[in-house]
């Protein structure tokens, strides 16, 4: 039985992904982390990075349009909770087909091509998304300011079966279980449990080998009586999806929709995630979302006077030298500490974070021995000539 | 390096000083209220949240936010040497804290982006026990910020945010705005423009294809066409758009004899500056000159313009060479702290946060419906500018408003504005409901 | 019939800037096959190269005044420049035209920091995967604008153009139309011709000199250039920095039309990658030719004729194109097949 | 009539005619060898075959139905199969996945989603794949990555690849190029093998040893036609043949 659930060599990360995931409340708490809204921003855009890496780990295709599927998710879950109802079931089933059907759109365009000019075609369209969604398609997405519930909705489904409050704005639920702090989290844990055994399978499967095969020779592929194009498009859609379920979890842990989701930095900001953690592993890209999720709200929010209370424990000269230093790297420096971060793993860890863990797993394994260097670093000693 | 250093021991002090708990007896609540509700706070400390760019375009903007935050709570801790604390009348702040305990805050970056706003907001709400939300550099992140204090039963106190629908359309009960808005700067600023420009005038609109930008281009409009001015058009441009020029162009020929930007940052700076390189304000049109107006000033991103300013016509919500008490008082204490006076952004956050302070402490009770209901309707005077009022109506501040104009002779970098007028308040007042939206009920979240 | 032609000149002038920037990027692309997201950072070093030039002009002697005091109840300083105390009217000049003479910096510090990127860090990846090269070109492009940020603050820098280029040129007026119905600002026009010397230079470089000719092998087929024994790789760092130079010089240039802050790589790059790939991968006279094609449509966009009937299409006028050029011509306007495709 | 017909093929490139006026007719379970001098069209003439290049005129009939304008996945699906010049493989996927997509490919068709069943319990498939593996003497390095191979071993698991779908037609393009004689040995024995299991076979061969130990038929090109076509004995004194290679091989 559970043979047929998880493969053998499998099961001990699956079920260390549920033990870390359902426990992360306790396991981030030390640092800082363990509270309801970055829980549940790791989770979502551990999601997103999940969906990204089966389209861009698996074929290569690098799309830099991905936040338009998230945003579009986000605009479908919001619209649901306004005219349908607040209950979150209609909002995510609805996202994640809304995400699938604008991925289907811009994929049957986008990958008639490929290389950089795939990832400019995505680019293009996602970008064409923003700008209108944050000009003129304010009747529909409520531009800067972002869609938000409001008293006036019609709630159709709701207006029928419970009692609408008149003065006070709704709040989005699960069958009465709260959407927001840990319950809203738990909800998302479980999404991202489910999310990871997809990809899980999708990995394993023959399916994902053609993937994989699309990214190794696609000529070779064809040559071989396959069609790499509804390949690649599956994978771009089933990506898109994943994308959309992201923007309607957003939604749903935080009922508001702007039209900034979609700006190409969002995608980027994936594309990061994923190749950070290991583009192609199963694990990495959700490790790059929790990273970059992690110094964005965590980092930036060190000030000094958190500094100096840090660095308390020294005589107090070096307490203040140490809290001028550090200073540039946190708070409004926040960025600096990730763009050298960006820097220093691409140019040690070739294959990201999961790279760096393998490596003190052997290590650990060896029992501290570091007999050969792995082939990754003599990939990066490689010079150009 | 050198603003640096004086920035970090200043700090130093403040830091170690807040690290001194003071075990103050508890202050009666108010038997009105609950003390159940969202980060009642427990310890002899209360925590504040500055929530405040700190990367992308208004990363300066909101460097000078935080100073000010940082100043209000010295002076409401009771260090330094009290600033407004000396000059706000009514004001029951005692210079021990709030309701007898010491003010400690959080940052956050919002990054001008509502989900990074929100995020970084969230985190001061559910981590680190925050009881206000303030700060902000955008309407877009105020709006976005403002509804999610209002779920979360906390108060908010917008930063800088000029749009009519902060207060207007998506005004919360939670929510209140310190600083003006788009409707009054056009109510300030015609009989300014009708005064110097005349009655028969025609005018171009450049605006940025946003919620704010549409607002204040309605504003705009009405108020200039109620003194005889003519529209000739009214073109959006994109956010961020760089190069104005193709915008610029069709106004050489369009007959229009005023130029009037709506923008703000760096689009501002941009259009502005591009605007005057097209010889807008050499040419002679209807036989008039040819003049730009800049409705929504900011002394810190009209340093980016640089000459461009100068003779330009705008409004703005204070500013530091005003002779009042208050401001006298405030940009003693800011220069003293950091060297070079505070910008109308550092302004509205130093007093936002004293004015949540003394609603507190006038309720007696962090409660956020106390506190509203303490703030609603406040009168008080001493703040910089004049008779102020939070109406309770809509949560909006009235006071007198600042018609500038660029400085033809500068005397210092921060010299860059001057004041001529300073509009009563009477002016530019305005029936609540025109703006529309509801602020529901108060929200004091759960315990 | 002069709104028209306004626009063109908006459009030569907004192509000029987007061909400049395309250039270096096409380069590293074409000839490296570097995929350089740090290349708006570069435009935005060659930039502040303006800002440090004019603020080390600016270092000012400060001297306390023994009676006035500023607001905060410090005495006011008084500040004169140093270059003007010492060389009284040729100091003022020199402030005057720091703009121009900010190349002169730009030059030797640009191609400083575009050969210590390339050799400290680029050159560790041309065999690495594009996402690899995006990934450590990104965290780089943060850092350079992180440290400008800590060095100028987040405001944009005034720096105007010197005093004869200031107003505007009645270009209508040269070819017999109405005085005042065809102006244009002198620096655009500064700029577009700039920008024309330097495309032209950049050409010429790689037509007639040995050094350019080997690039543009390297271009058309990077391997057998490779096999051919030339020693690839001291060119590589050549044109690593010429393509620094060309951006920085882009950049310098540019301030007196857009003010300077440490953002402004971003907001240049996907538009130069857009350029670029629309051009073609790899091809020079394709970057320029989008470059231009680019900023004349934007600019007809942008006309209130053209957006009553559209309503947004100037924001997405760039996109538009890209998308529809690369659907009728699968490598941009002048690409080969082969480059930047898997 | 033979499985594959090749009328009044024409292909230029620029200036260039690269294939002028070949006719050709392959019979069925025969090995039909192709021979010239470098430059002379035979990989461009393949090339035709497979889809990656549509001639200027002429039909290419297979099996009854024409393969131009026909993408190279469903001429693959029709039953014709390639080995190339340089090994086209799975470099990053090990030997038996490599294997596997071919032998997917036969049984599934060009697309399935098949996304959920585990690789590993596609028993059928699996066992299919290794066998050929091990025909082809790669059975001991089924986990290995394929781009870690050797030349020889990459041309030997590229022939897997083709065999495992059982194609109609195998085409292949000078496949022991680049061998040493103990493997080319060992590779011209295997194909007379498969020949002898009836697939039809053409092949593009600069070895004449190869070319006549395995071929049935001989079409000798140069500079983009045909000149002879024969047995190989009518072949080996032609003296057209000889000027062709310019006598620098002697047949």
């Amino acid at each position: 039985m559970l043979k047929n659930f998880v493969n053998k060599r499998d099961l001990p990360v699956f079920l260390g992904f549920i033990a870390i995931v359902l426990l992360a409340p306790i396991i981030m708490a030390p640092l800082g982390a363990g509270y309801p809204d970055l829980l549940q921003k790791f989770a979502i855009f551990g999601i997103f990075a999940i969906g990204f890496n089966i389209l861009f780990g698996l074929t290569g295709y690098l799309s830099f349009g991905h936040a338009a599927f998230l945003g579009v998710g986000s605009y479908t879950a919001v619209w649901t909770f306004k005219l349908l109802t607040v209950n979150v079931v209609p909002a995510i089933f609805l996202s994640t087909l809304m995400g699938g059907l604008f991925a289907l759109l811009i994929g049957v365009i986008s990958l008639r091509r490929s290389g950089i000019y795939f990832s400019i075609l995505t680019l293009a369209f996602a970008q064409m998304a923003y700008n209108l969604a944050y000009s003129v398609l304010t009747p529909i997405t409520n531009g800067e300011t972002g869609l938000q519930l409001t008293l006036n909705d019609s709630r159709v489904i709701d207006n029928m079966f419970r009692e609408v409050s008149k003065t006070s704005l709704p709040s989005t639920d699960f069958f009465g279980l709260s959407m927001s702090g840990f319950s809203g989290f738990y909800f998302c844990a479980v999404v991202l449990i489910i999310c990871f055994y997809i990809s899980l399978r999708i990995f394993r499967s023959p399916f994902g080998v053609m993937l994989k095969a699309v990214k190794s020779n696609q000529e070779r592929m064809s040559y071989t009586g396959l069609n790499t194009r509804p390949y690649t498009l599956a994978a771009f859609v089933i990506s898109g999806m994943f994308a959309g379920l992201a923007g309607g979890l957003m939604a749903v842990t935080d009922p508001l929709a702007g039209a900034e989701r979609m700006q190409w930095t969002v995608g980027g900001e994936v594309v990061l995630m994923t190749i950070l953690g290991g583009a192609g592993t199963l694990i990495g890209p959700v490790l790059g979302a929790v990273t970059i999720k992690y110094f964005e709200n965590i980092f930036s929010s060190l000030n000094d006077s958190i500094l100096n209370s840090f660095f308390s424990f020294m005589p107090e000269p070096m307490q203040h030298v140490f809290t001028a230093v550090a200073g540039l790297f946190v708070g409004e420096g926040w960025h600096l500490t990730l763009g050298a971060l960006f820097v220093v793993i691409v140019v040690f860890l070739p294959g990201g974070l999961m790279e760096g863990i393998g490596r003190i797993g052997k290590l650990f394994r060896r029992g501290g021995d570091d007999g050969d260097k792995k082939e990754p670093a003599a990939k990066f000693a490689t010079p150009a000539e | 390096m050198k603003k640096l250093s004086v920035n970090r021991r200043t700090v130093l002090k403040g830091s170690t000083a807040a690290g001194v708990a003071l075990s103050m007896p508890t202050f009666f609540h108010s038997k009105a209220y609950a003390a159940n509700f969202t980060n009642a706070p427990t310890g002899s400390s209360v925590t504040l949240g500055f929530n405040v760019p700190q990367t992308g375009a208004y990363a300066d903007e909101g460097g000078d936010e935080l100073r000010a935050y940082k100043l209000a709570v010295k002076h409401i801790n009771g260090e330094g040497d009290g600033g407004m604390l000396n000059t706000i009348k009514p004001l029951s702040l005692k210079g021990n804290g709030i309701l007898g305990k010491k003010v400690a805050y959080v940052t956050g970056d919002t990054q001008t982006k509502s989900d990074a706003a929100r995020a970084s907001a969230k985190r001061m709400i559910e981590k680190d026990g925050a009881l206000m939300i303030t700060g902000g550099s955008s309407s877009g992140v105020a709006v976005a910020v403002q509804g999610l204090c209002q779920e979360a039963g906390v108060i908010f106190m917008a930063g800088l945010t000029h749009s009519n629908d902060t207060t207007g359309k998506d005004k919360k009960r939670n929510g209140f705005r310190h600083f003006f808005n788009a409707y009054m700067s056009g109510a300030a600023l015609a009989p300014v423009l009708e005064k110097s420009y005349g009655k028969d005038r025609n005018a171009y609109h450049l605006t940025a294809d946003y919620t704010w930008g549409w607002t204040q281009e309605e504003s705009i409009k009405n108020s200039t066409e109620a003194i005889g001015w003519n529209t000739v058009n009214a073109v959006r441009t994109p956010l961020g758009a760089g190069d104005f020029s193709q915008y610029i162009t069709p106004v050489l020929n369009s007959g229009a004899d005023v130029l009037i930007l709506n923008h703000y940052g760096k689009d501002m700076i941009n259009s502005l500056t591009q605007a005057v390189q097209f010889g807008l304000r050499d040419k002679v049109v209807n036989g008039k000159d040819f003049t730009i107006v800049v409705p929504l000033y900011s002394r810190l991103m009209a340093q980016g313009a640089g000459k461009n300013v100068k003779g330009i016509y705008g409004s703005t919500n204070w500013h530091w060479s005003l002779q009042d008490a208050g401001s006298k008082a405030f940009v003693k204490s800011f220069g003293q702290e950091y060297g070079f006076p505070p910008s109308q952004a550092a302004h509205t956050c130093y007093v936002q946060t004293i004015m949540y302070a003394d609603a507190c402490e006038r309720a007696g009770t962090f409660n956020p419906c106390g506190v509203v209901e303490s703030l609603e309707g406040h009168k008080f005077d001493g703040a910089g500018n004049g008779a102020t009022e939070y109406r309770a109506d809509d949560h909006q501040c009235f006071k007198d408003v600042l018609v500038v104009k660029g400085n033809e002779n500068p005397t210092s970098q921060f010299d860059i504005l001057e004041v001529v007028e300073v509009t009563p308040r009477s002016q530019v007042e305005y029936d609540p409901k025109i703006f529309g939206g509801n602020l529901g009920a108060c929200n004091a979240g759960k315990a | 019939m002069d709104v028209i032609l306004l626009q063109l000149l908006n459009g030569l002038d907004k192509g000029g800037a987007y061909a400049l920037i395309a250039l270096g990027l096409t380069l590293t692309f074409g000839t490296l096959g570097i995929v350089n997201f740090a290349h708006g950072a570069l435009f935005m070093l060659g930039a502040f190269c303006a800002v440090t030039l004019k603020s080390l002009l600016n270092l000012q002697m400060v001297v306390l005044d023994p009676i006035k005091k500023t607001a905060w109840g410090t005495p006011l300083e008084i500040k004169t420049p140093y270059v003007e105390k010492w060389f009284g009217e040729f100091g003022s000049v020199l402030l005057e035209y720091s703009v121009p003479l900010s190349i002169l910096l730009a030059i030797p510090i640009m191609l400083l920091i575009g050969v210590a990127i390339e050799r400290g860090l680029i050159k560790h990846f041309y065999k690495r995967p594009h996402a690899d090269q995006i990934l450590v070109t990104f965290g780089l492009a943060i850092v350079m604008q992180e440290i400008v940020k800590s060095i100028f603050g987040a405001n944009p820098i005034p720096q105007p153009a010197p005093e004869i280029f200031a107003g505007s040129a009645d270009v209508g007026a040269w070819f017999g139309m109405n005085a005042g119905a065809v102006v244009y600002p002198w620096w655009r026009m500064v700029y577009l011709g700039f920008s024309a010397i330097i495309i032209a230079g950049v050409f010429s470089f790689l037509q007639f000199t040995t050094f350019g000719m080997v690039v543009r092998a390297g271009m058309a087929d990077r391997e057998t250039v490779g096999l051919m024994g030339i020693d690839i790789d001291r060119r590589f760092t050549i044109v690593f920095g010429l393509a620094a130079i060309v951006a920085g010089m882009a950049g310098v240039m540019y301030t007196p039309i857009l003010s300077p802050d440490y953002h402004m790589g971003m907001d240049f790059l996907v538009l130069s990658f857009v350029v670029v790939v629309v051009g073609g991968m790899g091809s020079l006279p394709g970057a320029v030719a989008a470059g231009f094609l680019l900023g004349i449509l934007q600019s007809f966009a942008s006309l209130n004729e053209v957006k009553n009937i559209f309503p947004g299409i100037d924001q997405i006028i760039i996109y538009l194109v890209a998308v529809v050029t690369l659907l009728v011509r699968p490598r941009g306007l002048m690409g080969r097949k082969g480059v930047m495709e898997s | 009539m033979g499985i594959l017909q090749v009328k009044d093929i024409n292909k230029r490139f620029g200036g260039l005619a690269a294939l002028a006026d070949v006719n050709l007719d392959i019979e069925q379970s025969t090995v039909h060898a192709i021979i010239g001098p470098n430059g002379a069209g035979k990989s461009t003439l393949l090339n035709c075959f497979v889809g990656r290049l549509k001639p200027d005129t002429g039909t290419v009939i297979f099996d009854g139905t024409s393969l131009l304008g026909i993408p190279p996945h469903e001429i693959n699906q029709a039953g014709v199969s390639r080995v190339f010049q340089t090994p086209e493989i799975f470099g990053e996927l090990t030997l038996l996945e490599n294997v596997m997509i071919p032998a997917f490919a036969k049984r599934d068709g060009a697309f399935t989603l098949n996304a959920w069943p585990d690789l590993r319990r596609e028993s059928d498939i699996k066992d299919k794949a290794a066998n050929m593996l091990a025909d082809l003497g790669l059975g001991e390095k089924l986990k290995i990555v394929a781009e870690t191979l050797s030349r020889g071993d990459k041309r030997r698991l590229e022939l897997a690849m083709c065999l495992v779908q059982d194609p109609k037609l195998l085409l292949l393009d000078e496949p022991t190029a680049g061998m040493a004689r103990a493997d080319t040995n060992a590779t011209v024995d295997l194909l007379k093998g498969i020949a002898a299991s009836g697939i039809t076979m053409v092949v593009i061969e600069h070895d004449m040893h190869v070319v006549f130990s395995l071929a049935d038929k001989i079409t000798v090109m140069a500079q983009g036609t045909p000149i002879v076509e024969g047995l190989p004995e009518e072949i080996r004194g032609n003296a057209k043949v000889q000027e062709a290679y310019l006598g620098g091989a002697h047949l």
